[in-house]
């Protein structure tokens, strides 16, 4: 195992380059020839905008970023070329990697494979989940494998994006309808000023803002999903109502006989909507409380055990995708049965509750 | 009832306005402004100004404490060893005094809404705009009305003075942020 | 100008807007207290959904429908400064 | 918090992400906050509030955005140029307003000319100054102070992360 | 004199004022950050959820009532999100969360968790 054989796991991200640049130098300045393995790691992200058709232009972009990696790399290697071996690959394409474990252990996996020394992360590495699962990713490498981690010395970036793109007319047309309804709900009386104030008003907003409030054009699924959303509202209004009272008795208990964990929930939910949506739900709830969000990964911190058995059996979750997928979707095993669930922290003399904290090893977690 | 809800009231304005003085961690104080800014709004609101109410929400639940922050990111924040300020004697000699004295004129007000108010029966002022800002100008709100019509001249040095301010800032602050390498 | 009227719906409503101010003033002494500036925020953000109901209340007692006005703006910018002073806190407003 | 190998902005460490929820949630209410402060605009003459109420809802609009999506990106999406002009367009328009009554052969700000000589209601001047004049001016004001002192805040930050590490 | 509706409108408020008692009560008594958000969030949901049905059905069915349904759904979408920011915050401060075998004061807690020290209350 030589200090100068590097893996690095490799997607579209801003700090690409610069991590490659890195990893190329790393490899050069050790003893002997460098060698660097550059890995793109498939993952399972089905979110509700990607679609099957699109799954073979992804391979198309793949394979193009992997030779635009080996051109850099290449570049960056210059005159110390021949001291240097690239080589690229794709893991998880036929594989279900699902969380960051998973990940892990292909990455090890392959580490073993190629008598690898040490693995560069990108900061910004992430394989398509929606938001960087680097600190997981991390854990868990450190856990599987000897190799020493580190991460790249990229320029530090704050995740953004560019804020100025074009709209559709449709999108803002829906804009404009929204803020106009608004605008005469806020006025209340239908006459003519307020007409066409509102008119005004609503073009303004909805040429503005957009861009910024929708991703996609608004399609018919949408007003399907606004109907199922106002038959969630009541369910969400019940759950409320059974955990409020389940967390006032314990407040108002003088004993005060709180429980706090701090759990994780890998959500059977896709994209930034359905998932704020489950996250804020779970907020409203008393008792559980989203603290942190990663793709689809949400830790809740909760309070008591009844809201967060609740949590664990997924009602709310079944629920959000109701609303976002349709009846049919309903159907899918609870987190519990998932193996989804995991607590991440609790009092050490606790004795396990539930045989799905099992894979909790407590100390792990800071 | 109403009595009730003023005590309380003023007991959580004066609450938030102490500890906005003596709170010694900036971050603290700014957090503890900001209720300090709703238990003002909601005093407005009683007080039947929905205007100032209305000011006071939008800057103070909007504007004020972002600005503050984005001043404190450029300061520094120290550390603290103590967390309430040690109040000055002399300061607080000083504002006992003023207290005293502007208290003693309180006996001397009208209640709050009374018709005696000698603002209310001012023929020459208040009364005018009641009986004539509709037929002069057509605004139903006599706040606007004053303001843009009958001291329009005041108001357009109101908003000069507001933008002047603006220019006059952002010129010593751009000239901070881009002159600084 | 305002009606001390002796109707039990006006009375409950400003009694409750009384009680209401009360718990405010007990949940202020969280934003002293903190001990971390989140605790801080958390009690000021309690504070300004109490501000929102006590708003309501009011315009409901005293017959003054624009007092929704004021508890609308308050309803649509209070967690701005939740989320301002949140990212403030990491890393001293590095990530602003 | 800045690790030891880091370039001139520092900091190897873990990205801050924006957090999804934040900006799912600024996405949904921005439209209804600037509607809300437009409304206020038009609404001075009628209805608490006005225009001043209105152009800082405007401009707490824009705050927020620019706190959920990043200040920069934002600062790139308005320009400068638009805040300036706002807060610029927003005096010559109140100027305007008060100096065409003078040209009709009054005084400033002189609403009862419009009347006279063009046919328009005094009501209406009103309504112009505010909704072109006083709204623009703040919240073209309170968006350009905001853009500056961020500005200023990134370098700062930087700067003293810098000096806290020697 | 006493009709059905205010009975319902007084029963309300006394359920939002209920709520909104225990949530001031678990923010100050909950041990540390995370637990008080979550009794926060019970004044946002039901302290304020009943209470503003109270005005709602008080004014019946005019602007004022719409706006106050308008009120209700800005709560409930910008307070969690409030609410997650705070948390979020608290845990990239390093900020861990309290546990039934946790005996640290409230003031360790904090001494544990960041820079700066905030020891004297004695003043």
């Amino acid at each position: 195992m030589s200090d100068n054989r590097l893996l690095v796991p490799v997607a579209t991200s801003s700090t690409v380059r610069q991590t490659v640049e890195y990893a190329v130098r790393t490899a050069l300045d050790g003893e002997g020839d460098g060698y660097v393995r550059f890995v793109y790691v498939h993952s399972p992200e089905v979110s509700d905008d990607r679609l099957d058709d699109q799954r073979e232009s992804d391979v198309e972009t793949i394979s193009e970023l992997l030779d635009r990696i080996t051109v850099w790399a290449e570049e960056d290697a210059g005159d110390h070329a021949g001291e240097l071996t690239v080589e690229t690959d794709q893991i998880g394409a036929n594989r279900y990697l699902f969380s960051p474990s998973d990940v892990g252990a292909a990455l090890a996996e392959t580490a073993a494979e190629n008598d690898i020394g040490r693995v560069v992360l990108d900061p910004e590495y992430d394989p398509g989940v929606g938001s960087p699962l680097l600190r997981p990713l991390e854990v868990e490498l450190t856990r599987l494998t000897e190799i020493p981690v580190e991460e790249a010395p990229v320029q530090r970036q704050v995740r953004r994006r560019p804020l100025v793109l074009r709209s559709s007319p449709l999108q803002a047309g829906t804009l404009v309808f929204v803020s106009f309804v608004f605008y005469q709900i806020l006025g209340g009386t239908f006459d003519a000023f307020d007409l066409v104030t509102g008119a005004v008003s609503a073009t303004i907003v909805g040429v503005s803002l957009a861009r910024i409030t929708f991703n996609h054009d608004p399609s018919i699924a949408w007003l399907g999903r606004l109907l199922r959303m106002v038959i969630y509202v009541p369910y969400l209004f019940v759950e409320i109502i059974k955990a409020n009272v389940q967390v006032a008795a314990v407040i108002l208990d003088p004993r005060l006989p709180i429980d706090p964990r701090l759990t994780q929930v890998n959500a059977a939910v896709w994209g930034s909507v359905p998932v704020t949506t489950l996250a804020n739900s779970i907020t409203l709830t008393p008792g559980t409380l989203t603290v942190r969000v990663e793709g689809r990964t949400l830790t809740v911190h909760t309070l008591v055990a009844g809201p967060r058995e609740g949590l664990f059996d997924g009602g709310l979750e079944r629920a959000v995708r109701f609303v976002f997928y349709g009846r049919s979707a309903m159907n899918m095993p609870t987190p519990r049965e998932r193996g989804d669930t995991e607590v991440l922290q609790q009092p050490e003399d606790a004795d396990t509750p539930t045989e799905e904290a099992v894979e909790a090893d407590g100390g792990d977690q800071q | 009832m109403i009595s009730a809800f003023e005590a309380v009231l003023f007991a959580f304005v004066l609450t938030t306005a102490v500890a906005t003085a003596l709170l010694r961690d900036i971050l603290a104080v700014i957090v503890v402004f900001a209720a300090y800014s709703l238990g003002m709004a909601l005093f407005y609101a009683f007080l039947l100004a929905p205007d100032v109410a209305m000011t006071e929400a939008a800057i103070g639940a909007g504007v004020t404490t972002l600005l503050l922050l984005l001043a404190l990111v450029k300061t520094s924040r120290p550390d603290l060893e103590t967390r309430f300020e040690r109040p000055n004697v002399s300061a607080l000699v000083v504002f006992g005094a003023l207290f005293l004295v502007l208290a003693s004129t309180l006996s001397e007000f009208p209640a709050v809404g009374s018709a005696e108010a000698p603002i209310w029966d001012n023929p020459a002022v208040t009364q005018y705009y009641i009986e004539n800002a509709y037929a002069d100008t057509h605004v139903e709100n006599a706040v606007t009305a004053v303001l843009a019509g009958y001291r329009g001249f005041d108001t357009f040095g109101e908003a000069v003075v507001v933008f002047a301010a603006g220019i006059a800032t952002l010129t010593v602050l751009h000239r901070e942020v881009f002159t600084r390498e | 100008m305002i009606p001390d009227s002796g109707d039990l719906v006006t009375d409950v409503f400003l009694i409750a807007a009384a009680l209401f101010m009360l718990l405010a003033v007990a949940m202020f002494y969280r934003a002293v207290k903190g001990p971390t500036t989140q605790d801080r925020v958390l009690a000021v953000n309690v504070l300004g959904t109490n501000t929102v109901v006590i708003l309501a209340l009011l315009g409901a007692a005293l017959g003054e429908p624009s007092l929704l006005d004021i508890a609308l703006v308050y309803a649509l910018l209070n967690f701005l400064m939740s989320v301002a002073i949140s990212k403030f806190t990491v890393e001293q407003g590095g990530v602003l | 918090m800045s690790s030891a190998d880091g370039g001139p902005l520092g900091d190897a460490g873990s990205t801050y992400i924006e957090s999804q929820i934040i900006m799912v949630t600024v996405r949904v209410i921005a439209p209804f906050a600037f509607t809300y402060g437009l409304f206020l605009m038009f609404h001075g003459s009628g209805s608490p509030g006005g225009s001043f109420q209105g152009g800082a809802i405007i401009g707490a609009t824009v705050l927020m955005i620019a706190f959920a999506f990043g200040i920069e990106p934002t600062r790139d999406w308005i320009r400068n140029r638009t805040v300036v002009a706002l807060a610029a367009g927003g005096v010559t328009a109140f100027a305007l307003v008060g100096l065409v009554p003078i040209l009709l052969g009054g005084n400033f700000l002189e609403y009862e000319r419009y009347k006279t000589e063009l046919g328009i209601e005094a009501k209406y001047g009103l309504e112009a100054i505010e909704i072109a004049g006083v709204a623009p001016i703040v919240a073209g004001v309170i968006v350009g102070l905001f853009f500056l002192l961020a500005a200023g805040a990134m370098q700062v930050s930087v700067s003293e992360e810098v000096s806290s590490d020697e | 004199m006493v009709d059905v509706q205010s009975v319902a409108v007084i029963v309300l408020v006394g359920l939002g004022l209920f709520f909104t008692f225990v949530s001031t009560a678990g923010v100050l008594r909950l041990p540390d950050v995370y637990s008080r958000a979550h009794t926060a969030s019970q004044a946002d949901t039901l302290g304020a959820g009943f209470t503003l049905a109270a005005v709602a059905l008080a004014l019946g069915l005019e602007t004022g009532s719409y706006k106050t349904v308008l009120l209700l759904f800005f709560i409930f979408v910008t307070n969690p999100t409030a609410a997650h920011a705070i948390s979020r915050a608290a845990e990239e401060d390093g900020i861990e969360p309290w546990t039934t075998d946790d005996d640290r004061t409230d003031e360790e807690l904090y001494r544990d968790s960041k820079v700066e020290t905030d020891g004297g209350e004695n003043e």
